[in-house]
């Protein structure tokens, strides 16, 4: 066991979203924090775990995190590679994955993610890159983690644009759109974990970080956040945890995109 | 249909095959991305350009911030693991050097217009954009009822360029082209495409026992093979050379700053001859 | 989703995963055909199956004469340049040793049919049938008109089949499959049934550098595998044994008479074990 | 030149088929008399030509003929190799082809074939093997060529049942159901060549092998065929054309399915 002052809020993000993984798990893995995490899980607890890459990477290994998601290390260490349509027909929409695991520039209370625009769309203020593979990763995977920094502009009462569908206006809109898969089911920040209520689908705090306060989150969160009733304390990075994720980010090329 | 290949200067290439006003697709998931193509395009200053693309790289943030293009249809714009693509965000939040009408999709979506391209279709069907805005924002999103089980679908038009640019690995005498590695949506972008151009690192005698994952295109199915060595940098070439990581992350100043980005183009693309595949800062 | 694959005997894997009344799909386009698995189908006296193939070969002309189908669906059903399946003709033509109903496409549509179902689309969508008679007798072959162009397009249900089986060169320890050389539309069937049986030449440690139009089919996407080597004779398999040619040719006369045909299978496939992966003549 | 009695019936047919196939054609085969005539080609005028097999083999030489239209002969020669479904959906329905060359069991008088069913679908006579990969083969290929024995009962006034469109029922019935390919340009027989009459799209006699009567081909044809006012006679094969086509034979595996 850490203190905390032994690790990063970032450290401690990606640890904990790296437990939600398992060993069987067929993982859609987005760049950035969630290919720290999916690599992370993969070298302690989830030795068998599937992770597959949008560049048509199907099983991959790479011994250093990529700066992109078409880096040839994860080409060289997968199972097998396949073809871009290919990827997204038969394996994505074709419904493979247990876990699609993606970052976000924007999410509200309902776990939808805005990753297009602020600002009107014909007029943006900021115009962000888009959407990617990350439409169909959340309405096809099973479920979905997010893995995102906590911030006022973050997390917001309701996203500008809905790249990515979470459960829309909550309750059972997923199902009303013949969304036959969970939705997001876990979001992991630097502060703590948010499950959705099982009715409403608003997303609670259910886990809070060592050194964290519920003052912290509610300042960083743009709705008023609930706790969950029986919320508890994340367990700190185990040393093995710090060690094989330090060595993973050393060895990487400026952190794999991570920072 | 059929076509009978011929080995070009990328001059002749990108000038006989690429034309003021076309939709042109250059392809590469990341790695293979054409950019002595690219950079040619600039230097032959063509204009009003539609350019398809799944991930605007780099490339296109300098086709975009010369001027060359009047329209993105794409699915993701960013530099990948550093930040945005400041050309194309210029362009479209400040209308700078023109404005840049966007057509917005899904990986999903482009993905499967391209195979729908490819085949002949007029039209792509998949399970997608449920519940995103993008249906709002894009008229070319509609959506089906199949006629067996009642299920909705989205429908968006196949994706067909009058030109597709790619580059690979090699090319034998007969002007058949192998590509291997990552092969990304290449193969669909050539098949879809009216005019097909590719640049190579290398021409063979022969293709050489090609690794598990190759696609191979026949020459009756391209217009120009340009020999390019070096043609795909700052991304890369599997079993050539590595991608400048290096080079992407210092994008983000250049391109942060118009006249900064311009210098740059200047002495780096519009001064060189066509003749110099790899550019490097 | 994702399954836990199981390393079984083949009368285990045919037993559990193959039920009365199941649609049923064993694909391999002239290679790579899966007749051991075929045959413990046969001995487990199954019935009352939709078989679902490209090109019904021997191994569908011995389940249709056997008793085990109810109803094919296909689009060519012959002895490879040898000429008529019989016992498909006999159940056709004259309902021995039951009626046979039959649904019928073209290669372009099954294939279609198999990669819509791969990917989880309930249809699939072509340019075909047109002018034919096929959609005069299979109501299965509908039209569509596309809502960009109002072309006129096929549209056919997907396949989604209870069950797939295939033949494979290799699998390794951890239970991923290869298979190469002409790799016809069997990825499709796997992945667009609900439970996957795959046999194979040999279980190896690792899959080996796989050659260039391979298919690797990873763990989770298949349910049981069966060391079966031989299990395509008299189909071939691909670096391993050739083509039969010589039992296609015999076929056609022991498949004529209906009671030739009854004592070869006693002799050749009820009376032997599961063990006996290759049958010859 | 060779006199009559030097070369069979069979080998004038496929001679003549090969003949019209071009250097640079890229050519959809179907198994038996077409790949026998399509490799006789490629052996001899046009050593260039592309030759696909449905099961994925693009660019194939082989050696011998094949048995089946999946033999590893094929995959072994090809400069590649696709899946199944890949072959029908970029390659054939994706218009690649400008030659696609089909076997009948039954063809009428506007190039409509039947290799489907003889008698009433529901009760039928005969049952034969049904369309294969020919429905689209003759939808999306330039132009179709046709080689058939000719007899009373193969060369029919309407097929019982159109497996392949030609020209349904004439004129310009295919440009009234959206087709943009031309359709079947070229009957080979044993006998003579046929092709569409320009207006009508009626299959005519355009050349009469050498020893066949006027008389001959119209006791064998089911309808009551028309010859083209500057009918030609069928150039026999030549020496080195049957040399390569005997070698061809006698090297294949029961003649490769031509028999």
């Amino acid at each position: 066991m850490q203190s905390r002052s032994d690790y990063t809020p970032s450290e401690m993000m990606i640890t904990a979203a790296a437990r939600a993984l398992k060993n069987d798990d067929v993982c859609f893995v987005g760049i950035g924090m969630p290919s720290a995490a999916c690599n992370l899980a993969r070298l302690t607890h989830a030795p068998d775990i599937t992770l597959i890459y949008e560049s048509g990477t199907i099983g991959t290994k790479p011994q250093v995190l990529p700066l992109s998601i078409g880096d040839p290390e994860l080409c060289e260490t997968a199972l097998t590679t396949v073809s871009v349509p290919e990827m997204f027909a038969y394996w994505l929409q074709g419904g493979r994955f247990t876990v699609g695991f993606l970052g976000a520039a924007q999410i509200d209370r309902f776990g939808n993610i805005n990753t297009t625009i602020i600002g009107p769309y014909e007029r943006p203020k900021v115009r962000l890159p888009g959407g990617g593979g990350a439409p169909e990763i959340a309405s096809s995977c099973r479920e979905v983690f997010v893995i995102v920094s906590q911030t006022q502009r973050s997390f917001v009462p309701r996203v500008e644009f809905i790249t990515s569908f979470g459960f829309g206006n909550g309750g059972d809109h997923r199902q009303r759109l013949g969304l036959s898969t969970l939705g997001p089911s876990l979001v992991v920040t630097d502060l703590c974990l948010m499950r959705p209520d099982a009715e409403t689908k608003e997303f609670v705090v259910t886990s809070i970080h060592a050194g964290v306060t519920r003052d912290d989150i509610t300042a960083r969160t743009g709705w008023p956040v609930r706790f969950s009733g029986d919320v508890t304390q994340t367990p700190p990075p185990e040393a093995d945890e710090l060690r094989v994720l330090r060595d993973l980010i050393a060895r990487s090329p400026r952190g794999g995109g991570t920072s | 249909m059929t076509k009978a290949v011929r080995f070009l200067s990328l001059a002749d290439a990108i000038g006989e095959c690429v034309r003021d006003g076309d939709t042109v697709a250059m392809e590469g998931f990341t790695h293979l991305i054409p950019f002595a193509a690219g950079h040619e395009v600039i230097r032959q200053g063509k204009r009003s350009l539609t350019l398809v693309r799944m991930t605007p790289d780099l490339i296109y943030d300098q086709l975009i911030g010369m001027g060359c293009a009047r329209k993105l249809i794409f699915s993701w714009g960013g530099n990948p693991g550093v930040g945005s693509l400041h050309r194309l965000r210029d362009a479209v939040e400040n209308g700078w050097p023109n404005p840049l009408e966007i057509e917005e999709h899904s990986h999903a979506g482009v993905a499967a217009a391209y195979a729908a391209g490819a085949a002949g279709l007029p039209l792509a069907v998949l399970r997608g954009y449920v519940g995103t805005d993008l249906p709002r924002v894009n008229s070319n999103i509609r959506f089906i009822d199949d006629p067996f089980t009642g299920e909705r679908l989205a429908a968006i038009p196949s994706l067909r360029p009058d030109v597709s640019v790619i580059h690979a690995q090699r090319a034998d005498r007969a002007g058949n082209v192998l590509l291997e590695g990552i092969v990304g949506v290449q193969k669909e972008a050539v098949l879809a495409a009216k005019r097909a151009v590719v640049t190579v690192e290398e021409i063979v005698p022969d293709l050489r026992p090609p690794s598990p994952n190759s696609v191979v295109l026949p020459r009756w199915t391209i217009d120009a093979i340009v020999e390019a060595p070096g043609g795909a940098k700052p991304s890369y070439a599997h079993g050539y050379y590595k991608r400048d990581n290096a080079f992407y992350a210092a994008w983000d100043a250049i391109s942060r700053d118009r006249s900064t980005f311009l210098d740059w183009m200047r002495t780096h693309v519009l001064e060189r001859g066509s003749e110099s595949h790899a550019v490097q800062i």
